[in-house]
């Protein structure tokens, strides 16, 4: 096992790998940008080494800086999180090439399935359902209008490098199709580095449901079973659950041979993932391989019980899967809500900013993946996600309430978050009964917005009391004090009062 | 004190006075008693004939209150010069002249117009990122650009003017 | 089952009974004293009402006002957690007789099995060994000095009311006999209101472990296997793990039939702990039964995925138990370690005060109960348990690596905790083999005091360095702006670069 | 700026400098340079050679300062007359003069013996109870109880004088 370990990331996941190192007493080195100085990543490390100013392409991105520093703390091994250099196959070869150890699958595998295209003919080969549609780079407009018209519309545009949403546009329509491909194409390029996209049919109410992948050295392949993504808004997840509420052991079955010998058809190793989407009928078609660790992998080790990065850090050392396929057993049922930096009333725009307060939930079946702190200044050149908040329970019900519960727990102030919109959709009736696909946040906005507004009350609420009182002591108390001097006596008073409680 | 107060659509005069602990809000002849503390800077506990409401305090960058009540978000004004004059300013529509200002702080990664064209509603003027997400910001009526502020490349807060549209 | 429920306690525990009823979507009242104006139970509650002074015998003991909260706020029950009143038979009456629902045992069980002396007895008839000794309540030291004599030295005594160590003493001679009979009479007075003590035969080197009861009001009782309690100091426990380091499935069917035996003699239902002593021969004497909830009731959560809170709000609403003895499946390991405001370099004394500063672990395998919050002065009237931190790992090791991992994360300022003290116990390599028994800490201590102190290097350790910085800022910053005006400015530059780093 | 410190037994001259996030330590002729920040009030990252070091600093009641690194206790005094004579006022004993403090805060809920006692060492002298738990204070040395200070059912807090033993 490696004695020393550099995580190539930022953020919550970096914070993630630091735990999964300690837990196998391993010690963590990290990397850190002018904007990171003091990230939680820096702050839990054995090491840290400043690699560059804020932008990513001048520090996460740089490989060679960060097998430098790889280099000069001894690390033996690098781990690459999810996003940044993940899933370039340049950087797993440099590592290589470099002695270190990649945490992650070989370049070959990286460059067979990171690439959507290669990788739906790779699916094709090993025999997998794939959407309707080419996967050939457009060259410009007007390729794209061509090829939408022989698939049909309504088409996808996706980005080749790409992943997570970015670059991804719906068109309904051929006069929708050239703004769609030009700013397709320039988030494929800030997101990834290449402008490339592709065409494939769009499948109306698709679930998206994703397969785990476990694959040692030594040619032993396992599924973990199945993650439910559908609830995504602009095309990124939001809440993943697993198992999926349709709990279709079946399916699991079928969808996880599938991704079984995709996996193998691309000698893969490592951890990874095979995304499918499944239409109304439970028909599945291969969508694309994540040849890295996703965002959502705690929903899988609350039911598998199987640490995902330990595993695949063990597996990067050339440890030998010790579970079979028949031993993988699923209990209970986990759902995560990723917390991030987003105001939902402004259509989820960025909400960049100073974390003032912050109150994290806890308790039993409650797991905060958190890189963030009181006081920390969440950077506006990097991905929105602050938390990701996975809640277990016996059943999908129990872990849903538990959901609920910690969401009511957590508070983060100075900035806004995705937190009350996860509040108002645990509770939608569609959600609780499990009937949802990856359109379900457009309708339920629709829906939002179909409701009657509520009548103003002339009545004070007990909450609108409250808020007043609270406003009305703050307003009083930034009184000069010659201004109001019964009334700041009192605030003396108060505080007076308020020390004696405390003793 | 005395104070004059706006929240959820409604103005109201109130009195309010804490001690002790104890705070007393009498407004419309009605007096509201609650136990009232403090227990970190800004997150506060008010206990209303036993239901029990936890407050956060918070203040927006346009000088604005909001109280977060048990998760749910009220904005309160009360009566003070400094902070009207501040959302008067906030107000950005003046008659048929369009102001834009960035949603959200970022980067300007296009300019999608030049002063002095002629746009539609709707169409999109500029582009702006954060966290790796495009935005378009777009022409709220048809018209003409008669300034443009912003140049691709450049970096903005939330609420700065990108154009003015007439 | 119930709309509204009071718990009748404080600090971490009242904490844990809330998130338990938002997970049943019952509405959770509290009650609070004036040292408790301002704690977490209180902020997390849907109503709270002030029951009294400080002192528990004017509040959290007072069993009228606490009915009174109930039927003041509509509340159908009331849950009494651990400690306080949740072992008074005459409490558990009156709430019944109010009309509500005492969720816990009934009176009866709680009068036969809450008195140490009358369960021996009733041990005995269900034909469990038990330690020798006499349950007689001793009237005097004379009858202590003569039981002790019958029963033969070392003996043990004990409060005949009591539970958590109060109130005991071991007593190697006769003149050791008078003061530990007074002190531990004062105990057990200021503890438990009553100050009966009895005397019995004190066993060397024997491990604690326990058998976690879950039985409903229609006769059905399962056991949910062990607990190892052998790491205490003052015969409380500090580290507790599920199951046992001996993980001796034989033991276990035998330990548990006898607590199944034991509690239905005694017409048990509620949740409940019959705790054993094991011998080195591994023979095991039944030692107590706790007719209410653990403080350590997480570790078996954590290994059986049943909350054990929610099942006993449910059996006090009259619900059949729907799981059997057979599907009680124990996957994995779970260490549990009470952070205690006590200073371990001082003999775990006691230390109360205002928590200045508080960071807490998270992520995959931890959970933290705990009942404070950055700011909040703990009290010098209730008991020193702050928090209780569980991790669960698929094996023992992986349970206690994170459980290092989480106490490197956990930071409390202002107070000292044992925070420190586990992770040095962690690490002694009798604790990571598991050859432990209640002896472990006193033990540990002399081996820790035997140790040659490290000679002083004259060259200063990186720490030292890093400590002697920030010493060094704190110092700088502290003086005023004329004294050192050089370095002030260059304070105020720091701040500024300070400031950029975050932009 | 020139300091002098004390911590682990050693007394060194040191001169300290911080600037742009940048600290330097010079101490008997080597120089340590560190990336050194304040993430939250009190709470500090000290990164020297790529190793960090994340700090807490404690102000303990009676003006000393110590720093927890990496879980590791580290008291350090710097040349300051009002900590110093803190210390001094800190030490108990003085000559055959024994002063008893207490332990903790706590009530006073037993004393074992009146002034004027002739006590043996180790006998228990007074028993005070916090967090539900009792501690019996010792004599430290045998003598006579020359002063007693506190009666039953007093609070005291930590460090309070309760006796005299001479």
């Amino acid at each position: 096992m490696f004695q020393k370990l550099l995580i190539a990331n930022r953020g919550e996941i970096a914070v993630r790998i630091i735990r999964a190192c300690r837990d196998l007493g391993i010690s963590p080195v990290v990397v850190y940008s002018t904007a990171d100085r003091q990230a939680l990543h820096v702050q839990l490390a054995d090491e840290a080494y400043f690699i560059g100013e804020a932008p990513a392409a001048e520090s996460y991105l740089v490989g060679e800086k960060i097998i430098a520093a790889a280099q000069q703390s001894g690390a033996e091994a690098i781990h690459p999180g999810y996003g940044f250099l993940s899933e370039r196959e340049w950087f797993a070869r440099a590592v290589e090439d470099a002695g270190l150890t990649f945490v992650g699958p070989s370049p070959y595998s990286i460059a067979l399935m990171g690439s959507k295209t290669n990788a739906r003919e790779a699916a094709l080969k090993a025999g997998a359902p794939i959407v309707p549609g080419t996967a050939n780079k457009l060259a410009d407009t007007a390729e794209a209008w061509q090829t939408a018209v022989e698939v049909g519309y309504p088409v996808m545009l996706k980005a080749a490098a790409g992943g997570g949403g970015k670059g991804m546009r719906i068109v309904r329509s051929a006069e929708e199709m050239k703004s769609a491909f030009e700013t397709a194409s320039a988030e494929a390029q800030a997101a990834f580095g290449d402008p490339s996209v592709y065409i494939e049919k769009y499948i109306e109410r698709p679930r998206h449901i994703e397969i785990q992948i476990v694959a040692d050295k030594h040619g032993n392949t396992i599924h973990l079973g199945e993650r439910e993504c559908s609830i995504q808004r602009r095309h990124q997840k939001v809440i993943e659950e697993c198992p999926s509420p349709l709990n279709d052991s079946v399916l699991r079955a079928k969808m996880g041979e599938a991704a079984v010998n995709i996996a193998q058809a691309a000698h893969y190793y490592s951890v990874g993932t095979i995304e499918f989407l499944v239409d109304v009928q439970r028909n599945f078609y291969f969508l694309e391989m994540n040849t890295r660790l996703q965002v959502e992998h705690p929903v899988t080790e609350l039911v598998t019980g199987i640490d995902l990065v330990q595993a695949q850090i063990r597996i990067a050392a050339g440890a030998v899967l010790t579970i079979k396929q028949e031993d993988v057993q699923m209990l209970g049922h986990a759902v995560e809500c990723r917390v991030y930096a987003e105001d939902p009333e402004k259509n989820f725009l960025p909400s960049p900013g100073k974390i003032t307060k912050l109150r994290t939930p806890s308790g039993p079946g409650v797991r905060d993946d958190s890189g963030v702190y009181e006081g920390w200044e969440v950077p506006l050149f990097y991905d929105p996600m602050i938390s990701k908040l996975a809640t277990y329970g016996a059943t999908r019900e129990e872990a849903i309430n538990r959901m609920q519960r910690a969401l009511r727990e957590y508070y983060v102030g100075g900035i806004r978050t995705t937190i009350p919109f996860f509040q108002e959709v645990l509770d939608d009736a569609d959600f609780r009964s499990g009937e949802i696909d990856t359109g379900f946040i457009a309708r339920y906005f629709e829906r939002k917005a179909a409701l009657p507004k509520a009548a103003v009350s002339p009545e004070l609420s007990n909450e609108e009391i409250a808020a007043v009182m609270v406003a009305a002591y703050d307003f009083a108390r930034q009184q000069p004090a010659a201004a109001t001097t019964q009334a700041v006596s009192k605030w003396k008073a108060a505080g007076r009062s308020a020390a004696f409680t405390n003793r | 004190m005395k104070l004059l107060l706006h929240l959820n659509g409604k103005a109201l005069s109130a009195d309010f006075t804490n001690a002790e602990g104890q705070a007393v809000l009498t407004s419309e002849s009605t007096r509201h008693a609650a136990y009232f503390s403090e227990p970190q800077p800004g997150f506060f506990t008010v206990i209303l004939a036993g239901k029990v409401y936890t407050c956060a305090l918070e203040k927006l960058p346009n000088g604005a209150t909001e109280v977060m009540v048990n998760g749910q978000r009220i904005p309160v004004t009360i009566q003070d010069p400094k902070r009207l004059s501040h959302n008067a300013a906030a107000a950005g529509q003046a008659g048929g002249r369009a102001v834009l200002t960035s949603p959200m702080p970022g980067k300007i990664v296009r300019v999608l117009c030049a002063a002095g064209d002629e746009v539609t509603e709707g169409q999109g003027l500029v582009v702006i990122e954060a966290m790796k997400m495009q935005n378009e910001v777009q022409a709220p009526k048809a018209g003409k650009v008669v300034e443009l502020k912003v140049t691709a490349g450049q970096t903005v807060n939330a609420g700065e003017i990108l154009a003015v549209v007439e």
